[in-house]
């Protein structure tokens, strides 16, 4: 076991390493540099070497991937070229927590709706509870997920005034943007464990249980669920990694100050630190999350073997 | 959202959303319009935008501008106070002055300072910073050395590139812009509070030199990206003012008391590649000018109250020598849309009917105005003109890439100037700037704005500005489409809240009731 | 009974062990020996019957022989050819020769698949038939296991207990192997059809002569059945004999015991039987006793049985006996 | 006990008494063997021919299909049928709600939303179907092989996918749209590059988990190539999960497209797709909601049917469930 | 006393290609502390009328009967709460299928000790406890550690008896053993044998033993039903069927066996022939087209019960007095 975690966290490095590399040459390979002209700022180009200059970007590209590759491994991510009294540490070390939280709330409630949701439309299918699942769950992916902040926003907001519309300095600040973000999840795990579980139902060994007198809760929410919940899993893993770094969407919408929105906003300003920080570190939570799901499949399911 | 405000009863707080965190709080380093609004709420230089929209006095007692136009004294006013409470002095401007300018830094402001006398050379490394043309004579005389006789310098002042920081807490341990404690100001507020991307707090600065003037006690700026956001931010009564509506949610306020509208020197416009057939051939450029139908654009698609732009410098900018009207007013309309007129024009470069025209494609980015804008423009020219033109969208870095490499025929485009003058605008179109995108050149153009540069004349210089622009009209290596405006909302029991010409809101005079 | 001298197959010192680990992070593991040091031939044209204690490795046994386990050492010779190093490729021409019945009918059928699917994939892998003639050999197959073709349609969960291990029989039997090891093959199955598929074996192997490692618990139909039987106990051959001696003449205490616990199908025998009862608990394969494993529960054991685990010797005519007692 | 009569339904003589039997009934009807074989041969079917038997039967999947097909045909020949062209504007007729000239209402350039929305469908159907279709390939044979084959191929191709993943989409897909151009064709390339992805890690799950089971190792016995257990037997046996997969590939295809279209890189207007029409809507969502009605409806019809068509494939795909 | 009292029990099958008849109007009782063998062809609905009574059918099945009582509840209508007091503690059940029957993802101890914990109300340990003992008296051995395996990691013949294990927990009252020991050696298979006699005798446990290993029902059974078709051919005690056996099929069965107490071999005896599609089954006799002795009547209705003692009835044209009279056949 520890020599399979220790392999997998040596190919994990291997892969950010590939990650950062591919990352820093696509970067430079698009149009546009951070200080690139653009609308408003007719900046003279004698002005603009200066600024690149102090930013090492006109060394050649190799040095300047060489001198990334270092600090990255002392751990520096360096600072970002729009807001360049902002390190790129400091970002991650404000933004993630916050994305993370509102990402970790999202995914709890995902689950704590979507899994009984798929349950009960597995167990009730065809009923009147499969319907409704259904229904939510094509709601929940035929309309996007800004159109859903948005209507989310006015209706509780301007409409009922019942909840606030920007910021997150309390509980209810949460609601709206978790329900933004839980809501494609929902779907998507209520559908899958659904399928999942309409599979295992008509196992054997549920009859079995069955059999022993178990109470149907349990023979579902322990037979049945642990049978059906790989694909569940498989699934959660990279949306952890994902939700705990935020969504540009809803961190737009609701106006979060997580790191979500750095993302995008990071490539069309062509913040190089933040572009390739941010990757190193989200490809960083999906290696670790993607090793935590392949553990828990052994630990689910022991003829599982994942070590071979 | 109120949370912050311990005495909200009789405390006077007024809360405003900016789409984004300032990019940077160093007023050296700026060159951005949203930290210029933050700052011009915490910093005042020797100058200010006055509630008149024009330049008055702030930091500076008095100024004495010598008959060349070119050397100017500032008397620093005794009261001037940084926001710890130590005076500020005219060693205090020269420090930031040349600072601004120092190779080192490298700012990207550098080139708003280059009408200082070597300026630009010093910052090219050139000469030594010792030759660039500010001197503090004593602790409250500035003594300015500029390079050419500069009729709108006051107006520069005005910018955050002139703003004094203070020496020690630059060159201080920690970043000094990071924390509110080492953030030293001189304007009507100082920062209490920032929370990274979420929102900062102003308080009234006690050691401004017009604090007394100065009535409310809170000013918070909070970060709302989303219009969608703002305007049920702003319906919500969560923020009192907003400016960063889409134009459909403006449309709705637009016969509203809280509705206000304020001119912006700038323009809307589309350059016109000039080495692309076959725009090379001014006729064809001024029939797809001339053909289209602004008025009807600003109505029906934009849905707003902008102005439609028949000439190239924009409403706001106060005519040189009757300074109660508007350049724009004075000099007229610069051509007509005539649609048929058009076609004849077209027909006569030899694409009748836009026969034998080759592939033409509109740039323009991605936000709904300008594709909405251009959807309308390619319905237009297709009526008027019979011509298909196809429109392509880029992400804006790429946009910008390409219009600097002149890999495109029209683009759209748009320019904000920095001071009351037209030369701020029409600078643009000197064939030393027109290098990047439309490639223009006009020595005629040229030289009657070198001319203005070095002459104090305010009647010649605004009859060299008129000829300039009639020109580029007449080339139409630009289409101007119509004059920005700043609208913005401000909640009924909020007074006083101005927008400058260049669209940066102001504080300092703002009430609530 | 035409049996040809030729050895079929053959295994030598066959091993195949499993590691459990303990706990999920815990580093320790024990090895379970589930097939430890088997040695036996069959001739062509014979049948092999295997018996021994439930949990013994008989079907590990026969899943190793298949290569359907990696062997942990031993060799297996199959028409002289080694096979326990080779490759799927290298497997294939073997696979068509070498086919087992399994002995959990239902785990073994593809839940997906109609029973005219499983019974034709055989046939479609080693392209035996296709079109019109496919669907005869199917037809056939089902029909000499006791389905009808109506079943053809249908899913293994639509079926009993038996008839699954025949839809089993059948696909074991598409491709018209050399070889089957038969792991239960009947145990599911009422006697009249046991004795249906038991007719049919034996026409089989009378027809085309067919070799069978036929692994079963009920030793009626193992000696019946047999030429050779090989009883086993913990993971070890501890007898091997022509059936009739075997049952005539049987050596091993543990064989003793194993055959004195048959049931008769007769209420009456069935009261007076007497059958020799084993003392002591069933040793575990993860940490089997030392020398005999048979000794903790061996009536007759004596002191040498404990020390050194006993080979199998010849007693004459072919009758192996692994046991320090006999001699 | 008693002697009950067992009666059938066709009971050939109900009435009549044990005794009254007539006695040419009590005649031996001989040798069972030759009596035993009229088999009734029924039509054979395989697992794929039985799906779509059972799939037909399922009323909501079939209405669910017709749903697609006819909206695809709108799609089709809607826009030739239309007075309309997606981008003749009539400024003067901007943002009049639904009406019997124009059934969706205008936009605010005076378009027929209608003829837009049946013109969006073409990009819209053919980016989610195309997209759908391309990914569950490449998802399911990947997470197949790498399930299968484990051991240091999953661990390398696994890797790959983690790599994938984080690499933001954003650089590659602005710098393909630079060297192929804002086509509909490299859209789908764009939008292919990753979003398999999802759908083969649930399939490597599923083959994970499948590949321990005793059918896969008798398929091994009879001497089936790992591919064709792969194919044959894992892949049909995790087809819950790949549905669901692939149903939720269209969506996100499509809306995936729209968020391309508000960075500038997507399909260029004044075409639009229903991602875009929604999009464009929001600003007017509370003003004039049907610009955003009709599209979200098209969409919402479309995810409903293929929904139905999902569910009733996995059910026809599932043997063990029935009626 | 009557524990199961079961009358004109009725089970299909819904499929696409029409309604299989599992089941067809089977009726059988078992009064405490009695032990019955169920014995019949493959397919004919054994282990189906079983799971009937336990309501454990997948949802495309129907079951209709006329009585379907257990010690005085009547199991067709009780609610799912009672249902589960009486599954697993009051009629335990030993399935056909031990590998598909055992949840691979959990211990084997979980297993067991799970209808332990349900309705003995005793502590972890305690199940824990009680579960290393149950699986001794099934001679797994060291139960200590095998309690922690997985299924997959045990033989055809320890998950059988794992089956019975989980079975036997809650000291029913009466036992389903569908097959329990098919896959078990004839060593175990007697102490298990013995373990259900033990408890039989000591608790008063009524068994159903499913199986076809005649020898089984022999030692183990008072009566023996014989099933075919979906229907109860025969039924009697023990000696009744073995040694007066009335119904052809009976006697088919018995003649199949074989005959192992002399070395010399003979050819197996089996009934020609396949069993009746259930799709549509026949009119008359559901052994009809295989009788030897069949008749025109046996093809177009279906016999009559006809007791030939108390405890024996038999389904048989046969037995009509205008039969023809049948020779005997020499059994056992
Ligand atoms: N789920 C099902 N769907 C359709 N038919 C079924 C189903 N389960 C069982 N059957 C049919 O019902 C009949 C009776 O099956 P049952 O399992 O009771 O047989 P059995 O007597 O237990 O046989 P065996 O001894 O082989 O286990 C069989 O013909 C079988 O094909
Ligand atoms: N995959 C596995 N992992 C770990 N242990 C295993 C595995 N398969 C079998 N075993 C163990 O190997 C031993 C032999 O098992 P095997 O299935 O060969 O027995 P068997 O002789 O066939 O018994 P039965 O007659 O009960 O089927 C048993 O102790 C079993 O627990
Ligand atoms: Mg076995
Ligand atoms: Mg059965």
């Amino acid at each position: 076991m520890a020599g399979y975690i220790f392999r997998r966290i040596l190919a994990g490095v291997i892969t950010l390493f590939f990650l950062t590399t591919i990352t820093f040459f696509l970067m430079h390979a698009i149009p546009g540099g951070p200080f690139s002209p653009s609308e408003q700022r007719n900046v003279p180009i004698s002005v603009i070497e200066k600024v690149e200059e102090k930013y090492g970007l006109n060394e050649p590209l190799i040095v300047q991937y060489l001198n990334y590759l270092k600090s990255l491994a002392q751990l520096d991510l360096g600072i970002s070229f729009k807001q360049p009294d902002v390190s790129v540490n400091e970002l991650i070390e404000q933004g993630f927590p916050i994305s993370a939280k509102v990402g970790i709330i999202a995914i709890i409630v995902a689950l704590l709706v979507g899994i009984p949701l798929g349950i009960i439309s597995a167990v009730k299918r065809g009923k009147w509870a499969d319907w409704l699942s259904m229904i939510i769950a094509t709601i929940g992916i035929s309309i996007p997920n800004f159109v859903i902040a948005v209507l989310l926003l006015f209706l509780f907001a301007v409409v009922l005034k019942i909840l606030p519309t920007f910021g997150l300095t309390s509980w209810e600040h949460y609601i709206l943007p978790v329900a933004g973000l839980s809501f494609y999840p929902i779907a998507y795990i209520a559908r899958l464990m659904r399928s999942s579980m309409l599979e295992v139902m008509r196992q054997d060994y549920i009859r079995t249980a069955r059999a022993k007198g178990v109470h149907e809760l349990s023979v579902l929410g322990k037979h049945a669920l642990r049978n059906a919940i790989i694909p569940i899993i498989t699934y959660l893993g990279p949306l952890v990694a994902i939700l705990l770094t935020g969504s540009f969407v809803i961190e737009r919408i609701f106006s979060i100050p997580g790191i979500g929105r750095d993302f995008v906003t990071g490539i069309s300003d062509r913040d190089y630190s933040i572009i390739l920080s941010l990757t190193v570190f989200f490809g960083a939570l999906i290696i670790i999350a993607n090793l935590i799901v392949d553990i828990l499949y052994a630990v689910i399911d022991r003829r599982v073997k994942i070590n071979e | 959202s109120d949370e912050t405000s311990e005495n909200s009863q009789d405390e006077k707080k007024i809360i405003y959303a900016l789409p984004d965190e300032p990019e940077t709080l160093d007023p050296t380093l700026n060159v951005y319009s949203r930290s210029s609004v933050v700052m011009q709420n915490l910093f005042r230089g020797l100058y200010t935008i006055g509630p008149e929209g024009v330049p008055v006095p702030s930091l500076a007692a008095e100024t004495i501008v010598d008959e060349t136009g070119t050397k100017y004294t500032f008397k620093i006013h005794e009261d001037a106070k940084w926001s710890d409470g130590e005076p500020v002095t005219a060693h205090d401007f020269e420090y930031s002055w040349k600072r601004v300018l120092n190779p080192d830094v490298a700012s990207g402001a550098a080139f708003d300072l280059y009408y200082l006398k070597n300026g630009l050379a010093y910052n090219e490394g050139k000469v030594s910073a010792d030759e660039v043309g500010v001197k503090a004579v004593d602790e409250h005389t500035l003594e300015v050395e500029l390079e050419n006789p500069t009729p709108y310098f006051l107006n520069l002042l005005c910018a955050t590139s002139y703003y004094p920081v203070r020496q020690d807490v630059v060159e201080g341990e920690e970043e000094w812009t990071k924390s509110p404690d080492t953030y030293l100001v001189t304007g009507p507020f100082t920062l209490v509070e920032k929370k990274a991307k979420e929102k900062y707090v102003l308080k009234k600065n006690p050691n401004y030199l017009n604090a007394d003037n100065v009535k409310i006690d809170t000013l918070e700026i909070v970060f709302i990206e989303a219009p969608e956001a703002e305007l049920a931010a702003y319906m919500n009564g969560e923020i009192d003012v907003s400016d960063n509506l889409s134009a459909e949610a403006m449309a709705q306020y637009k016969d509203s008391p809280e509705y206000t509208v304020s001119p912006r020197i700038g323009t809307y416009y589309f350059d016109i590649n000039v080495t692309k057939e076959p725009f090379d051939d001014p006729q064809v450029r001024k029939a797809f000018g001339i053909s289209i139908n602004r008025q009807q654009i600003i109505e029906n698609v934009m849905q707003s109250t902008e102005k439609p732009a028949y000439g190239f410098v924009p409403y706001g900018m106060p005519h040189g020598v009757q300074t109660d009207q508007e350049y724009r007013d004075v000099v007229g309309n610069l051509f007509e849309e005539d649609a048929e007129e058009a076609k004849r024009l077209l027909a006569e470069a030899g694409y009748p009917n836009g026969e034998g025209l080759p592939e033409i494609e509109l740039l323009t980015m991605a936000s709904q105005t300008d594709k909405d804008i251009a959807q309308a423009i390619q319905s237009m020219w297709k009526e008027n003109l019979g011509v298909e033109v196809s429109i392509r969208t880029m992400e804006s870095k790429v946009y910008w890439d390409e219009l600097s490499n002149g890999n495109f025929m029209i683009a759209r485009d748009g320019w904000t100037g920095d001071y009351l003058d037209p030369m701020t605008n029409l600078t643009l179109f000197e064939s030393v700037n027109t290098a990047d995108d439309t490639r223009w050149v006009n020595e005629e153009y040229d030289a009657l704005l070198q001319e203005n540069r070095e002459i104090l004349d305010q009647q010649k210089r605004m009859d060299n500005y008129a000829k300039a622009e009639k020109i580029l009209m007449d080339e139409m290596s630009v289409i101007p489409l119509y004059f920005y405006e700043d609208s913005f909302l401000v909640k009924p029991h909020v007074k006083g809240v101005l927008k400058n010409y260049i669209g940066h809101t102001y504080f300092e005079y703002a009430d609530v009731e | 009974m035409p049996v040809a001298s030729e050895t079929l197959v053959e295994v030598k010192n066959l091993k195949k062990h499993f590691t459990l680990t303990k706990g999920f992070f815990s580093k320790k593991a024990n090895v379970l020996k589930a097939v430890d040091d088997v040695s036996f031939s069959i001739k062509k044209g014979e049948t092999f019957g295997l018996v021994g204690e439930s949990g013994c490795g008989k079907s590990t046994t026969g899943r190793t022989l298949l290569k359907l386990y990696e062997p942990t050492s031993g060799h297996i010779l199959f028409d002289n050819n080694p096979i326990e190093n080779l490759k799927h490729k290298e497997m294939l021409p073997f696979r068509k020769k070498m086919q087992m019945i399994f002995q959990d009918p239902y785990a073994s059928l593809d839940p997906r698949m109609t029973v005219a699917d499983i019974i034709g994939d055989p046939l479609d892998v080693h392209r035996i038939a296709k079109g019109k003639e496919r669907i005869d050999r199917i037809n056939e197959l089902i029909e000499l296991v006791g389905l009808k073709s109506d079943h053809l349609n249908r899913y293994p969960h639509e079926f009993s207990g038996g008839q699954r291990q025949r839809i089993g029989i059948a696909r074991a039997l598409a491709v018209e192997p050399e070889f089957i090891v038969c792991d239960e093959p009947i145990s599911a199955l009422d006697v009249s059809i046991q004795a249906q598929v038991v007719n049919m074996l034996e026409e089989l192997q009378e027809k085309f002569g067919l070799t069978y490692l036929f692994i079963s618990h009920d030793l009626a139909m193992v000696r019946y059945l047999s030429h050779k039987i090989g009883v086993m106990y913990l993971g070890s051959l501890v007898e091997v004999a022509e059936a009739n001696e075997l049952y005539t003449n049987m050596q091993h205490p543990y064989t003793k015991a194993l055959l004195s616990a048959s049931l008769l199908p007769d209420p009456d025998m069935a009261e007076k039987s007497e059958r020799i009862r084993l003392k002591g608990d069933i040793p575990s394969p993860v940490n089997p006793p030392s020398g005999c494993a048979f000794r903790t529960r061996c009536p007759y054991a004596v002191g040498a049985c404990s020390e050194e685990k006993p080979q199998l010797k010849d007693i004459g005519n072919g009758h192996q006996v692994a046991c320090h007692v006999v001699t | 006990m008693s002697h009950i009569l067992k009666v059938t339904k066709d009971e050939p003589f109900p009435n009549d008494h044990w005794h009254d039997i007539p006695d040419e009934l009590f005649e031996r009807l001989g040798d069972s063997r030759k009596r035993n074989n009229e088999a009734i041969v029924r039509p054979r079917k395989t697992y794929w021919q039985d799906a779509w038997s059972r799939f037909r039967k399922d009323p909501l999947a079939m209405i669910g299909l017709c749903v697609v097909i006819i909206i695809t045909l709108a799609a089709i020949i809607g826009p030739m049928l239309s007075p309309y062209t997606y981008d003749g504007q009539n400024l003067g007729n901007g943002n009049q709600g639904p009406s019997a000239e124009h059934w969706f209402g205008t936009d605010k350039f005076g378009r027929d939303i209608f003829t837009r929305t049946l013109y969006g469908a073409r990009i819209s159907l053919t980016i989610g179907f195309v997209a759908a279709a391309i990914n569950m390939v490449i998802g399911v044979i990947y997470g197949g092989i790498s399930g299968y084959f484990g051991g240091r191929v999953d661990m390398i191709m696994m890797r790959v996918v983690d790599m994938l993943i984080a690499i933001p989409d954003l650089l590659y897909i602005i710098l393909m749209m630079m060297f192929l151009g804002n086509s509909l064709q490299s859209i789908i390339i764009a939008l292919c590059i990753t979003s398999w992805i999802g759908t083969a890690r649930i399939v490597r799950s599923q083959v994970i988990t499948l590949k321990h089971q005793e059918y896969a190792l008798a398929a091994r016995c009879i001497g089936e190539s790992k591919s064709r257990i792969l194919f044959r037997h894992l892949l049909p046996n995790s087809i819950g999960p790949i549905i669901v997969t692939v149903t939720f590939l269209v969506p996100s295809a499509i809306f995936s497209e729209a968020f391309l279209s508000f960075l500038g890189i997507g399909i260029q207007v004044p075409i639009a797709s229903w991602g875009t029409l929604v999009n464009d809507a929001i600003p007017t969502i509370f003003t004039e909601p049907y610009q955003m009605l009709f599209p979200a409806l098209a969409i919402s019809v479309t995810m409903f049917s293929l929904n139905f068509i999902g569910d009733g494939l996995r059910d026809a795909l599932d043997p063990r469930l029935k009626k | 006393m009557k524990l199961l009292e079961i009358e004109n029990l009725r089970t299909n099958f819904h499929i696409d290609s029409g309604k299989v008849q599992a089941v067809r109007g089977i009726s059988f009782y078992i009064d405490k502390g009695e032990s019955i063998g169920i014995v019949g062809e493959s397919g004919s609905g054994k282990s189906v009328s079983m799971l009937s009574v336990m309501g454990l059918l997948p949802d495309n099945a129907t079951v209709e009967a006329d009585r379907m009582n257990f010690e005085g509840v009547e199991l067709l209508d009780v609610d799912p709460k009672q249902m589960r007091k009486l599954r697993g503690n009051e009629i335990g059940m030993i399935f056909q299928d031990p590998m598909t029957s055992l949840n691979p993802l959990f211990t084997i101890g979980n297993q067991i000790m799970e209808p332990i914990r349900i309705h003995l109300n005793v502590s972890k340990a305690e199940a824990r406890r009680r579960a290393i003992e149950i699986l001794k008296l099934v001679e797994i051995p060291s139960p200590e550690s095998r309690l922690n395996q997985y299924p997959h990691e045990f033989s055809g013949g320890m998950r059988q008896r794992v089956m019975i294990a989980i079975a036997l927990s809650c000291n029913p009252k009466l036992l389903i053993a569908d097959e329990p020991t098919t896959a078990l050696d004839v060593t175990i298979q007697a102490q298990i044998l013995d373990l259900m006699k033990d408890l039989k005798k000591k608790l008063n446990t009524s068994i159903v033993l499913i199986t076809h290993d005649l020898g089984v029902v022999a030692s183990m059974c008072e009566r023996i039903i014989v099933m075919y078709g979906g229907q109860i051919v025969e039924e009697g005690t023990t000696r009744e069927v073995f040694y007066n056996p009335k119904h052809p099929y009976t006697w088919g069965l018995i003649r199949s066996l074989p005959k192992v107490s002399t070395g010399e071999k003979k050819k197996l005896i089996p009934i020609p022939g396949s069993p009746p599609d259930l799709l549509d089954p026949p009119k008359g006799c559901p052994f009809a087209a295989r009788c030897e002795h069949a008749m025109k009547i046996c093809e177009l209705r279906q016999p009559l019960d006809t007791n030939v003692t108390d405890t024996h009835r038999v389904s048989c044209w046969l037995m009509h007095p205008k039969a023809p009279k049948v020779a005997k056949e020499v059994v056992v």
